[in-house]
């Protein structure tokens, strides 16, 4: 699939050097502050588990009370292993109980006392990424012994009907029939919880919650089927919201294999505060590199409130940040599932075409990254007849231009969360297409029309790149250039929970990642 | 057991409908979409599309729940109550059994000229892996081809003594299908007494199997029948306690 | 007028529909479906389709006759029954009426974040052509955005003397627009005396316009509505004898 | 749309001459033949209207009435004309009644009885063929004021109620929401039938009878509609069957404006006897020629009842025959829709990029004539959203590969004739396609797959021809080439009405054309 497009490399570097003199302010942001759910991931991979009667994760309460009496300028692996080693405590979950029944207090030790303190939170946290380690490498083992999915591209599902023991078997089902990658859809909502819930959820709306528990449930399940379908089966969750790096744990731990995972999408779409987001999103892609997880990102979500033509180059130049902010979190090339989308009013002249230059921008731009190709959305109706034939091109233009994962579109995207027989229906779709004319790709040579779209969004995207260069990135998402969404960098929630860290911060995570 | 439909959650009851009402659209459209999947059982009915089509034509499509339950110990089918057998085992009944040849004749009546479903049936290639009638050394088959004429086939069966006649019929539009059906049966019990009259056998795809009695017929095939289904009830209708 | 469903022929009552059963395919899957649509009243009803999907689960479709009638005069809808004013008869009326800028608080309400439909409403955008409300001088609009909670709304309705409250609900999986809307306007009900009490107005593309009273709400907008019927509405409703 | 396949014109040249050779033994097996059709259409244009109470029409009662008195081997025009100079009746008509009541006889005159019956005869059809020609001029005129379609392909669609007064709306509705060319099927049957039906249908099966009537109605109807939506909407109807020749006058004399027609339709789905068909194929394209009628042939049949990968081949010669016989009677290659359809088994890998190799070997061996690309029907299934999936790949082979004349699928294709949303529903698809992708064979360029099976078919074609020219055309028809079906030249319906024409044939419409 190598350039048919012919774009100069020239641009193309530009463009990339924008990128990163762009992002880099953001990476220094990140790097001197903190968040309660970076602190918190520290201890969920230290050990501390469950929640308390009221739902509350320990490391909710533990984290807490940490801030109340040291701050978490230092970080929280210090007081809790400090307070650790002088209750005579065993366990840090206990710990976290004592310490929300008020029965122990925090304190910053220095001296040998903090050096202790470091070596037991280092010991703790050493143990919890051997169990990410671990579960990577059962992971490759898996994949040895099943295999990876037979085509390009992945076939990816959701489901998402709210209560995991109704999920679990439409998703082997999916799998059966065809699915190599499945997505539980998240409750509406989790992404603005300042906690991750426990247990199992039987009653989620319009999804299901990302809890460990439900991780763990559907990645057994979906083990099960691999075995059974002689295909490693991925699973995928959100690593979004105002939990991301605490999601991006439970998803090591428990061997998920994709996330979604972006830099702006919580700002723009759920109105998290900018700093909070970009602090969080820096320390759970070390966490997926390590985890040898891909991420997903968001730019498709653009296209549904912004015109997917006029807005084509703000994806493009998403795509650009989200790709060096992954790089200087670790990610590599393979574990960059970039995200765009058919999302051009089907009733513009040519809008087929314009979704091929499109695509295939984003395929030349990143020609190792899995890219995930999204359906019609916004351009659904309640007219499931035309909406199947809308699928059909989405997905033949995924087949031609090379997409590495694709979202199943689905006929009723404009009337329910889908039904077994939409799944079913849409799976069928793909079939047809991709062994219909999967190869067609080998018939195609853009014309000029398609070189020239995908020639002008790429400038137009340089261009938008040069303003945020000179204006700084924070200024742009504020003044609405992604999504249409204004976003100010001192607005949005989660705020509170963002710390500047101090010259003593120590996580023992980031050291290790 | 008692059911219910299924869209993403067991009992839900959800189902997908769509339909034309011969006004223009406006709310009043939309109100009378909604009373008719209403009456159909639908509560609540979402009206989720409605395009107008020319002047006086509203085209809907509604998704919603049904009230109605589902009691599949009330569903009646037409289960085959004979033994599929294999071709050698039709052969061997029917030489033991009748001692001759078995003779079939087999026919499109009327104008309908899909002879596809009946040659799938009756000649060599058959359908679905399995060879046709033809291919059955102890059946003596004689395939009309289409557009048959009643009297014809009464004719045709008459001088090749047929034991069995198989008629197709693939075109319903105005129950095409039913009224060629009838006037063949009709045909038969006025040529031939009761005893003489040969095996009566329909198929089709949109044949209600449930309907023989009433089209005065032995036997309906519909939708994916294969060779041998055929064979084998020839065998269980014509040549009886084989095996 | 009492009409029925069109296929290709004038009263030929000719439906489509489709659903999937909890039972893995056969001939009494096939039954079962047909049972389902008789009761909803096709009669006769073909089954053209049937797949069986994973182990358990047999996915239909079935086209044929409905026998219910539809009675168009028998039909209920909410029909405008306020004039459509231009955005300057809406200035006017205001500026005439109250002698104050009229003043409206929106919000997505509950944890559903589909700002696109009330921001259509609300923004200087607006949608289809037409400006927001934002647009208009005479109305003071205050956007609250996704995922507001109820007491929040209240909060800031009463701060900002909101005369009427815009809320809107995308997301119906577990009925969830049903229950935000109606803790919405039980909040306002306890919030606030009768005669201090905002209009209350919800939105969105899966609502049934004729549930307003059973939500506790002044009235209930659906898929396509437009900002100049909306601002049109607060008129007739806040401002009253306008023109 | 020039040369993506390279064709080796050597080998295409080779084709076309190995059709000829073919064809030529037939030709004048036409030639030296009449039949009774043939003979009524003369009758036609000469002025005989109408049938009897019974509904046999008067053409009819004449042909047979002349045929019992002195056979038809001299051609029904000079005894006709003979007898009318003599009975002193005016009418044509009338004397057809008469002759029907017995109370005229037929005879043949020699010398200059003789010559006048002639010149009768010549100067009564010549009055036909001058409205044939007159409507002719006003679909010229029609087509300047209004114009054609605005995009290639045309968009065709049926209609099929068995009411001609229910088609007519319906048809009018099609013509509004897109349609350019409007075809009444005709009901079950009517091949079958050794008469033209008098009147307008109000019930047919699965089709509506075409009739003079019909023809008139629905003509009118579509002048309306044509002012109405500012282009020229064209109508069409079957000339196949018993009554090829007269159907195709009524065509010429009602001004529609295609017809189906076919060389071995009628052969090899209606079971006519060979012979009879190729007497009334030529004779009814030399009307066809006169009246500037566009004919579709019927290759796409033979698809459904043989398999479309390993039957390519015969589509392929069956278009070359067509084309020959179409050339010697008269017709220009705009006039000349043959036909190929979309048929391969959607299950068959590459099965789309098959398809793009038939049709594009077909536009590339006939680029002057209109193709007419037929939507898939034997694999379509009562799954009607899987059907309109395939129908839109359809469409976009049609416009990958040029088609002239896209025949609308419909997704209910399996289940019922066409409601009126389904051809809604279709439209749109043929919307969606044409504007989203129309000129999306601006990108494709065919790689080695589908060249390689262009060619093979090709080449798998002319090993037919050869076999053909070497057993003869009428045997092969006879071993089952084409379509499967196996028609030996002495069997089939019609074969009474075949006659070999004598020395002093004289058949004063064919002398014109
Ligand atoms: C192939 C085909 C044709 C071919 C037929 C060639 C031939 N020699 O048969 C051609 C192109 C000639 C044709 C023409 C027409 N066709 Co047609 N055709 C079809 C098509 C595409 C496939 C039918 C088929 O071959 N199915 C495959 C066979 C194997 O399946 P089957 O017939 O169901 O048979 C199985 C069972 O039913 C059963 N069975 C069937 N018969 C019997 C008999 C016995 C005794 C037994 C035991 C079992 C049995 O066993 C078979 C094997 O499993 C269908 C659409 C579709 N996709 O279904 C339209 C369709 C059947 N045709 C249709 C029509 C209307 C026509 C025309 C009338 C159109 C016109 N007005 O010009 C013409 C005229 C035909 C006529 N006079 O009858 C309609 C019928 C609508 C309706 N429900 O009334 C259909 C549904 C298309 C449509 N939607 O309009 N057609
Ligand atoms: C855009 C979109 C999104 C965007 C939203 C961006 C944003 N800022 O709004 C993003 C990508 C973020 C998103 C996310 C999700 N979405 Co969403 N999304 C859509 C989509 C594609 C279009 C909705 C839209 O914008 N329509 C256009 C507007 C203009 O129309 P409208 O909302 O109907 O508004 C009009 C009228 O209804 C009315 N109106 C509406 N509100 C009001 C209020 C008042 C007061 C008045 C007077 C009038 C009024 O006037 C408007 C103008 O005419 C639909 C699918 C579809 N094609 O419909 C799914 C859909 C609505 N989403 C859905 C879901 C489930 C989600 C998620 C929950 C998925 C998940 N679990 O992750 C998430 C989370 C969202 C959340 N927490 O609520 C489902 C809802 C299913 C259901 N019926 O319950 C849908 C139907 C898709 C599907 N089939 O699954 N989504
Ligand atoms: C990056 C990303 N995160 C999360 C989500 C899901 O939304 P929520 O945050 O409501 O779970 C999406 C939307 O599909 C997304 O693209
Ligand atoms: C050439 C030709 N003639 C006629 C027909 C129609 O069939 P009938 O002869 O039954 O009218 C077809 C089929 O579509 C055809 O292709």
């Amino acid at each position: 699939m190598a350039g048919k497009l012919d774009l100069d490399a020239a641009v193309v570097a530009r463009a990339r050097e924008l990128a990163a003199r762009a992002g880099q302010p953001v990476v220094d942001l990140a790097r001197s502050h903190t968040t309660v759910s970076v602190e918190r991931a520290v201890l969920r991979l230290a050990g501390v588990r469950g929640a308390d009667p009221d739902g509350i994760p320990w490391v909710n309460r533990l984290v807490d009370a940490v801030r109340a009496d040291v701050g978490l300028e230092h970080g929280v692996a210090v007081p809790v292993f400090h307070a650790l080693a002088g209750s005579g405590v065993e366990d840090v979950t206990v710990l976290a109980q004592k310490a929300a029944a008020g029965s122990v207090r925090f304190s910053l030790p220095s001296g040998k006392a903090a050096t202790t303190a470091r070596r037991l939170a280092k010991r703790a946290t050493a143990a919890g990424l051997r169990t990410v380690d671990r579960r990577r490498a059962e992971r490759d083992r898996m994949i040895k012994r099943y295999g990876d999915p037979r085509q390009r591209p992945w076939i990816y599902l959701i489901v998402a009907t709210g209560d995991i023991h109704e999920d679990i078997p439409q998703a082997q089902a999916a799998a059966r029939a065809g699915a190599d990658v499945i997505a539980v859809i998240r409750s509406t909502g989790q992404s603005l919880l300042d906690y991750v819930p426990e247990g199992a959820t039987r009653e989620g709306f319009a999804g299901t919650y990302a809890t460990q528990e439900n991780f763990r449930l559907m990645r057994a399940a979906l083990d099960e089927t691999s075995k059974e379908v002689g295909r490693y089966v991925r699973l995928t969750n959100y690593a979004s919201g105002l939990c991301m790096p605490e999601i991006a744990t439970l998803a090591g731990l428990e061997r998920l294999d994709m996330m979604l995972n972006d830099s702006m999408y919580g700002i723009l779409f759920r109105d998290i505060n900018p700093i909070r987001t970009f602090v969080d999103q820096r320390f759970s892609r070390q966490i997926h590199a390590r985890a040898g997880i891909v991420i997903n990102t968001g730019e498709d979500n653009y296209l549904t409130t912004a015109d997917a033509v006029d807005a084509a180059h703000t994806v493009t130049v998403s795509q650009l940040l989200n790709e060096f902010f992954a790089h200087e979190a670790g990610l590599a090339d393979w574990q960059l599932g970039l995200g765009h989308a058919f999302e051009i009013n089907p009733d513009l002249p040519d809008s087929f075409r314009l979704e091929l230059a499109h695509a295939l921008l984003a395929r030349e731009l990143f020609p190792e990254a899995p890219l995930k190709w999204m359906p019609p959305t916004k351009h659904m109706t309640g007219d499931v007849f035309r909406g199947n034939l809308l699928d059909g091109f989405f997905n033949l233009a995924g087949a031609l231009t090379g997409q590495g994962i694709l979202l199943v579109g689905m006929m009723t995207e404009a009337v329910v969360t889908p039904w077994l027989s939409d799944r079913d229906i849409a799976l069928q779709n793909v079939r047809y297409v991709l062994n219909g004319a999967g190869n067609l790709h080998e018939d195609f040579t853009p014309g000029p029309f398609i070189r020239g779209r995908a020639d002008q969004v790429l400038s137009e995207a340089i261009g938008l790149l040069e303003r945020i260069v000179d204006d700084g990135l924070l200024n742009a998402i504020a003044d609405g250039t992604f999504g249409i969404m204004k976003r100010p960098a001192d607005r949005g929630k989660g705020l509170d929970g963002v710390v500047a860290t101090g010259a003593d911060y120590y996580n023992p995570v980031s050291e290790e990642l | 057991m008692i059911i219910r439909p299924y869209g993403d959650t067991t009992g839900d009851g959800m189902v997908q409908l769509s339909f034309t009402l011969p006004i223009p659209h406006d709310k009043r459209a939309e109100g009378a979409a909604l009373q008719l999947a209403n009456r159909m059982g639908m509560d609540p009915a979402m009206l989720v599309h409605a395009k107008q089509m020319g002047d006086g034509y509203t085209f809907f499509v509604v998704y919603g729940k049904v009230t109605h339950l589902v009691d599949t110990d009330q569903v009646q089918v037409v289960e085959r109550d004979f033994p599929l057998l294999s071709a050698k085992e039709v052969n061997a009944a029917v030489k033991r059994g009748l001692r001759r040849r078995l003779s079939v004749v087999g026919a499109c009546i009327g104008t309908d000229a899909h002879t596809v479903g009946i040659d799938a049936i009756l000649n060599l290639k058959g359908i679905a892996g399995e060879k046709g009638l033809e291919s059955y050394p102890e059946l003596a088959v004689t395939n009309m081809g289409a557009q048959v004429s009643v009297p014809d086939l009464v004719e045709t069966a008459r001088e090749r003594k047929a034991d069995a006649v198989l008629v197709s019929q693939v075109v319903t539009q105005r129950d095409a299908h039913l009224h060629n059906t009838r006037a063949m049966s009709a045909a038969f019990r006025e040529a031939l007494p009761a005893g003489k009259r040969p095996l009566l056998i329909v198929g089709g795809p949109r044949f209600d199997e449930l309907m023989a009695a009433d089209l005065g017929v032995d036997r309906i095939f519909s939708r994916g029948t294969t060779p041998r289904e055929v064979a084998s009830y020839l065998v269980h209708a014509l040549v009886g306690g084989s095996k």
